[in-house]
């Protein structure tokens, strides 16, 4: 009976989808009702997987195609780690179904956000379940074509549709590399499964940095990170279902889903990546104004944090602060959603202020998530992010330690300043005076997460998902104080970063009403500001090569193949022709000469060589 | 000088016939070009008749008695076509009479 | 009978019935092409169904029928099916039916269009069906001489008369420099097996005595091949491509883009290849090199195109490039790849030049800058374009994918480096001037006026059936790959000569050959 | 050398000059000078041919060349009323070209016959009247019929050439 259930896990939102789009356009609730239908039923069957997962990871597989050497199999793979990955895409999904009812209600084309969700889902639930790199690869793919259906769901605003095409370009960058690498690995070793290895040496190591590509391009790190700050453009459940509980994710499940790949060089390419993606994340996201781009950059720099645990050899510890994130960033999300609907689609915080007393649901909310983000002691984010921080300290990689620390610093300080200008202090507009609280339907999701990631950090995510990576150490010691006895270091680092940022933050934001940092450090500000100019120096690169070679090959073929070779066989012919019309003048005489010569010519010929 | 073998009248014919040859590529009146025709026509007769003279057959000979009657007959139709050509274009000067239409 | 003579004689006779209809009975005429094309469909459906159950005939044939028709030269009117042709004559099927619904647009003379339209699609489903060298010949002629007529009479754009001069000129010379191979082929055959049946030499060339003289290999190979790569546009020869189907009526471009091209490749892997396997070797280099200008080039050049049917054009000369690559590999994987990708661009390039001809029809233009925020005045019609573009830049769950996944899979081992390119060029560039496109057609902000969307089932049925095509053989690859890979295989064997343990099973050289061959033998 | 080589030099001389004199004819532009010239090249060739010992040949060649043809010639040239051309300027490049061309035949032609000599040497053929008249209607009886329909047909052509213009 196991090995039956993942099937419909899977293929039910798809159903849901297709239902949506073929039918039921017209009839939005029940469209709505399909839709949150399928991903619960989905949530409850992969509970009962849950229970009564046995130790024994199952796989179920049919053939897809099979030609010579080459046999891809479409199977489903249940183990640990895709089953708190189910329990994560499901859950965390179900409550952003349940709140976009609500958020998205009146929107002239709701059902058909409600298919986009449901396909979403369905390619998510694809990455999670798929058990070999084809099939993976397949999902992918449809996980990228349902993100930019999604970003550009508004595509009337042509900022929403440039987004989009911008985030479906930079993944597809991203499946490249993936590609190449599933390629060589199954030139290397034949087949095509997870435990297929290829023999230690640099093109492992080659394959692991290729494959590594996939995850850089999906979870947005540093070099093919620019479309995620844009991709806010899209409904803010998409942002918050997407771009910060489960999409992103799966950059991250995917190298622990194949962490046995990498070889130890490719492991320290990506631990320094997720590094440095974090840091830089962090700095750009302390000087935005957009409510929606803070939280894009703050996911940004977790996912750092993420990919650096897997780098430092620790896929229990990532899968567990993935976890926890899902919970805390989703929350954060839906409560930015919530201030962004009351204040009827305003979105820069300079222009809030004094939210406390007219939204306290979203305000109590707001604050859990803030805490568990920053890695306050009893909340969940804490316990994850902590044993990150012991990883690094304990593997001896000091530096990344150090790097991870003042992240976190960064983190605490650009998170206060968001609440502090957005729920504390004056009014800084009118928008934000009569701003009322969002309806039950919306609340009620913050609450469940707000719960979830308060208490996410005690539930043992670590040694569930530990087991299946030979993380063998049992937890004598009550879980809620364990890192101060493993790894004292670590965590008391961690609570200093926090009070740290807590302090500056409080100390530079708590009364403010526009922004003193710029006026601080203006070079830096405006720098961090403007992200880098990654954009700007993307788009010059493309400009350099892809159009300048685009519009080589076009006058290329404009003017050689179809000017010089069509034109010029077509010109030469005419030419010719002409030149033979001279001959025939009609002058009798001219004529008689050129008998004479030619006669002249074959005598001599005939007669003299 | 010696006494004429075969080769001095094939080296008279070979002259006679590049002179009718020259008359027509340079003199621009249609009878003048004509009457070189003629004069090609008799170098190969001259040949003709001394090979059969030194061959020693008289094959040569009869074949020359043809060509005349064929040359007669040609000036005839040839002048007939002058005339025609002389009534319509008034004129017989070769650079004028370069288009197939009359 | 076997539904297989049905599926190309329908239209013909379809084509004589309507030159007997007076002019004037529009709907008649059109009633009976529909009708033809509709049970030709049927036919091919149903073949399709009962391929597995068939007889097998000699040679891995089925459905065969041979009646000789000139016994001294060898030629007999000889028809049959195996794995390779199947997908093609039901791709061509479907496609013909779609042509013929979507061209009733057609306002000139249409009694002339639709017999010209029928004699193509009836030369077209011949030409796939037919194993007989001269048959196969004459049924492409029949099919090529209308496309040019078609293109001359009712196309459209200003400079619809160079695209057909050139259209003309080019395919002229392909389809000569093939009949020159082929008849140099038949010339090269000792006196006694002189024969134009295809089956009869696939078996005369099998065994290695009878190994063509390398000098007549040498000559035929290079005319076969430019023959077959102009009639495909191949890349130095593809300019004819984009500028004829830009200015084709949508059936013709339909027809040709989708089902005609596909003939050079079909000739390539059923009788260049096989018949001569040591030219294979040296021309193969070369050919993967073309093949790379074909995917970079023409991709690169579809960037930067403004008009819509250039655009599909350059994508489809692209796709081409995907289909030789997989020849220029010369394995079992690569060739199975070549010919899901000649189904699946098929199904895709009807589909979407259908689409560009109902965008033509509706707004006018088919300037891109002009069109824009179109999505919301044309949702059936936007979503099914989108969803064809998305498939044409090779999207996971449309065919096109699985076919160019094998291609990639089989040419890695023979050049590693020109798979690399060729990613790129299917998964970047393709993206890049598939999403501009839709980013410029379908989104933004543009006002635009009313127009009317394909309302009614009927209106959408050629629409849905190409999609259907498409996501079909997406989902399910292997109802196409294995009866492909199964008459594939002999050929395939043949063609890559001594070396065909090694190259048939594609991955690298030590162990995973014998771990793999286990795999095959299993 | 008798006698009668030198009746060959006088007559080559001759037949080269009026040749000559007609292609290039210094005196006057009229054509008739020209068709003079040509009777005479007619009379010095059959004297050539005498040399020959063609008897029959020179006395037919007289009769029907220099009398028929050239009268036709003058007939003709009278019948138009030719008046002197007026002077055209002669096109130096079609007189040069024309010049190296032919001079360049010619100078093959010479070369190569000049040394042309004969296997052997004894020059024996009679080319009297009965020798030729036997041959012609033995031997060459059908060329003889057949050459007598194409002066009929050549007749034919004159007349309807010549016809007035029908317009």
């Amino acid at each position: 009976m196991n090995d039956a259930l993942p099937w419909p896990i899977l293929f039910l939102p798809l159903i849901a989808a297709v239902l949506i789009t073929l039918f039921t356009q017209k009839r939005n609730g029940l469209s709505a009702a399909l839709s949150v239908g399928a991903i619960a039923i989905s949530f409850v069957i992969s509970v009962i997987l849950f229970v009564n997962a046995g130790e024994a990871a199952f796989e179920s597989k049919i053939n897809w195609l099979t030609v010579g050497a080459l046999n891809i199999d479409f199977g489903m793979r249940i183990d640990s780690l895709s089953l708190l990955m189910l329990l994560i895409v499901t859950g965390v999904g179900s409550m952003i179904h349940i709140y976009s009812v609500g958020y998205m209600h009146g929107d002239p084309s709701f059902s058909r956000f409600f298919a986009c969700l449901s396909f979403f889902t369905f390619s998510m639930l694809g990455v999670v379940l798929s058990n070999n790199f084809f099939e993976m690869f397949i999902f992918w793919e449809l996980v990228g074509v349902s993100s930019y259906m999604l970003i550009g769901f508004w595509y009337q605003k042509s900022s929403a549709a440039n987004a989009a095409k911008k985030a479906f370009l930079t993944n597809r960058l991203g499946d490249f590399g993936f590609l190449l690498g599933i390629i060589m690995l199954w030139s290397i070793t034949g087949g095509l499964g997870f435990a297929t290895l290829p023999k230690p040496g640099t093109t492992a190591t080659v394959v692991g940095l290729l494959i590594f590509c996939g995850a850089v391009g999906k979870s947005a790190q540093f070099p093919l990170h620019v479309w995620l700050p844009d991709a806010m453009e899209g409904p803010t459940p998409v942002s918050a279902l997407i771009h910060a509980a489960t999409m992103v994710a799966a950059g991250v499940f995917m190298l622990c889903r194949v962490f046995d790949v990498f070889s130890l060089d490719a492991l320290t390419v990506i631990a320094w990546t997720g590094g440095v993606t974090a840091l830089m994340a962090a700095l750009i996201a302390v000087q935005q104004n957009d409510i929606k781009r803070i939280l894009a950059y703050s996911t940004l720099s977790q996912l750092g944090y993420m990919v650096m645990a897997v780098g430092l050899g620790g896929p229990p510890q990532a899968m567990f602060h993935l976890t926890t994130h899902a919970f805390f960033k989703a929350l954060l999300f839906l409560a930015a959603g919530s201030v962004i609907h009351g204040l009827t689609n305003e979105q820069d915080i300079w222009k809030m202020g004094a939210l406390k007393k007219k939204m306290p649901v979203t305000f109590w909310t707001f604050l859990a998530g803030t805490l568990a983000l920053c890695g306050v002691w009893p909340l969940s984010g804490f316990y994850s992010k902590d044993s990150i921080l012991a990883e690094a300290f304990k593997s001896g990689h000091l530096a990344l330690f150090g790097l991870g620390v003042v992240v976190a610093i960064l983190t605490t300080f650009y998170m206060f300043r968001l609440f502090f200008v957005v729920f504390l202090g004056k009014e800084k507009s009118q928008a934000a005076g009569h701003a009322h609280e969002s309806p039950k339907v919306m609340t009620l999701p913050l609450v469940v997460l707000a719960l979830m990631s308060c208490v996410g950090g005690l539930i043992g995510i670590e040694p569930f998902v530990g087991k299946q990576f030979g993380m063998t150490e049992s937890h004598e010691t009550l879980a809620i104080i364990a890192p101060f006895v493993h790894a004292p270091v670590a965590a008391f680092a961690g609570l200093a970063a926090v009070m740290v940022g807590f302090l500056a933050a409080m100390s530079l934001y708590a009364k403010a009403q526009t922004d003193p940092l710029p006026a601080k450090l203006q070079g830096l500000a405006i720098l961090l500001r403007d992200k880098f100019y990654f954009d700007e120096l993307y788009a010059r690169i493309i400009a350099l090569t892809q159009d300048a070679l685009a519009s080589v090959a076009d006058f290329l073929d404009r003017w050689i193949i179809g000017g010089l070779m069509v034109r010029g066989t077509q010109g030469t012919t005419e030419l010719v022709g002409r030149a033979v019309r001279f001959v025939q003048s009609g002058n009798l005489q001219f004529y008689a000469f050129s008998f004479a010569a030619g006669v002249a010519v074959v005598l001599y010929l005939v007669l003299y060589r | 000088m010696t006494a004429p073998g075969l080769h001095h009248y094939l080296v008279i014919s070979a002259l006679l016939f590049c002179l009718g040859l020259f008359g027509v590529i340079v003199r621009r009146n249609i009878l003048i070009i004509y009457m070189c025709l003629e004069l090609m026509l008799n170098a190969a007769n001259l040949a003709l008749v001394s090979f059969s003279r030194f061959n020693n057959n008289l094959d040569g000979q009869v074949m020359v008695f043809f060509i005349i009657t064929v040359a007669a007959a040609e000036v005839a139709v040839g002048l007939a076509l002058i005339v025609a050509l002389y009534r319509r274009r008034q004129t017989t000067d070769v650079h004028d009479l370069t288009t197939m239409k009359l | 009978m076997s539904p297989l003579p049905y599926i190309f004689c329908l239209p013909l006779l379809a084509a004589l019935l309507i030159v007997v209809i007076p002019r004037n009975y529009k709907f008649v005429i059109r009633g009976i092409s529909l009708l033809a094309t509709f049970g030709s469909l049927v036919a091919a459906i149903t073949m399709f169904c009962q391929f597995n159950g068939a007889p097998i005939m000699e040679g891995g044939f089925r459905f065969v029928q041979k009646i000789s028709w000139v016994e001294s030269l060898g030629i007999n009117y000889y028809v049959g099916v195996d794995g390779i042709n199947l997908g093609l004559i039901l791709m061509g099927a479907a496609v013909a039916f779609a042509a013929v619904a979507v061209s009733n647009r057609i306002q000139t003379s249409e009694k002339e269009f639709y017999i010209l339209l029928m004699v193509m699609i009836g030369g077209i489903l011949g030409a796939f069906a037919s194993l007989d060298l001269f048959c196969f010949y004459f049924f492409h002629e029949l099919a090529l001489v209308p496309t040019f007529i078609m293109i001359g009479v009712w196309g459209r754009g200003e400079n619809k008369n160079f695209a057909t001069f050139q259209i003309t000129l080019y395919l002229s010379i392909g389809a000569l420099l093939v009949l020159i191979g082929l008849i140099a082929l038949w010339l090269s055959l000792p006196e006694g097996q002189r024969t134009f049946d295809i089956v009869a030499l696939t078996e005369y060339f099998k065994d290695p005595a009878h190994r063509m003289g390398s000098g007549a290999q040498h000559l035929i190979f290079p005319l076969l091949l430019f023959g077959f790569g102009i009639l495909v546009s191949l890349w130095p020869f593809h300019s004819w491509a984009p500028l004829g189907y830009g200015s084709a009526p949508t059936a013709t471009a339909m027809l040709h883009a989708g089902v005609l091209k596909k003939f050079g490749l079909y000739g390539l892997i059923r009788i260049a290849l096989p018949f001569m396997p040591d030219e294979v070797k040296s021309w193969m280099h070369i050919l993967a090199y073309l093949c790379l200008g074909n995917i970079l080039f023409c991709g690169l050049v579809a960037i930067r195109q403004r008009d819509l049917n250039l655009l599909i054009g350059n994508s489809s000369v692209a796709h081409m490039g995907f289909a030789f690559l997989g020849i220029a590999s010369v394995s079992l994987i690569g060739i199975t790849g070549t010919i899901m990708i000649m189904v699946a661009h098929g199904f895709l390039a009807a589909l979407t030049f259908a689409l560009s001809g109902y965008l033509y029809e509706q707004t006018g233009t088919l300037d891109m800058e002009k069109m824009g925020g179109l999505l919301r005045r044309l949702p059936f019609i936007g979503t099914v374009m989108i969803m064809a573009m998305l498939a044409g830049c090779g999207l996971p769950g449309f065919a096109n994918f699985p076919g160019e996944a094998m291609v990639l899979f089989g040419s890695w081992n023979q050049f590693s480096l020109i798979t690399v390119l060729a990613v790129w060029g299917a998964l970047v560039i393709g993206g890049v001037y598939m999403l501009r496109a839709i980013r410029t057609i379908w989104h933004g902000d543009k006002a635009q006026p009313e127009y009317a969307d394909a309302a009614g089932l009927w209106r959408k049925f050629p629409y849905a059936l190409l999609l259907a095509g498409l996501l079909v053989f997406g989902c399910f690859p292997r109802l196409l790959t294995d009866p492909i890979k199964s008459s594939a295989e002999p050929l395939v064997r043949m063609a890559a000569g001594e070396g065909a343990k090694a190259v048939l099973i594609a991955p690298s050289d030590d162990v995973t050959t014998i771990r793999a061959a286990t795999h095959l033998s299993k | 050398m008798n006698a009668l080589d030198y009746f060959f030099y006088l007559f080559a001389g001759l037949t080269l000059l009026c040749g000559l004199m007609v292609v290039v004819n210094p005196f006057s532009r009229n054509p008739v000078t020209s068709a003079m010239f040509l009777v005479l090249m007619m009379v010095s060739l059959s004297g050539l041919y005498v040399t020959l010992h063609a008897f029959f040949l020179a006395a037919v060649q007289i009769l029907v060349y220099a009398g028929a043809v050239m009268v036709l010639f003058l007939f003709v040239i009278m019948l138009l009323d030719l008046k002197e051309e007026e002077h055209r300027k002669i096109k130096l490049a079609t007189l040069f070209l024309g010049a190296l061309s032919v001079g360049s035949i010619a100078f093959i032609l010479v070369k190569l016959l000049g040394n042309a000599r004969l296997v052997s040497d004894a020059p024996s053929a009679e080319g009297s009247t009965i020798e030729l008249g036997l041959k012609l209607f033995r031997q060459y009886t059908l060329p003889f019929e057949i050459v007598s329909l194409l002066l009929l047909v050549a007749m034919m052509g004159a007349i309807l050439l010549s016809k007035k213009e029908i317009k």
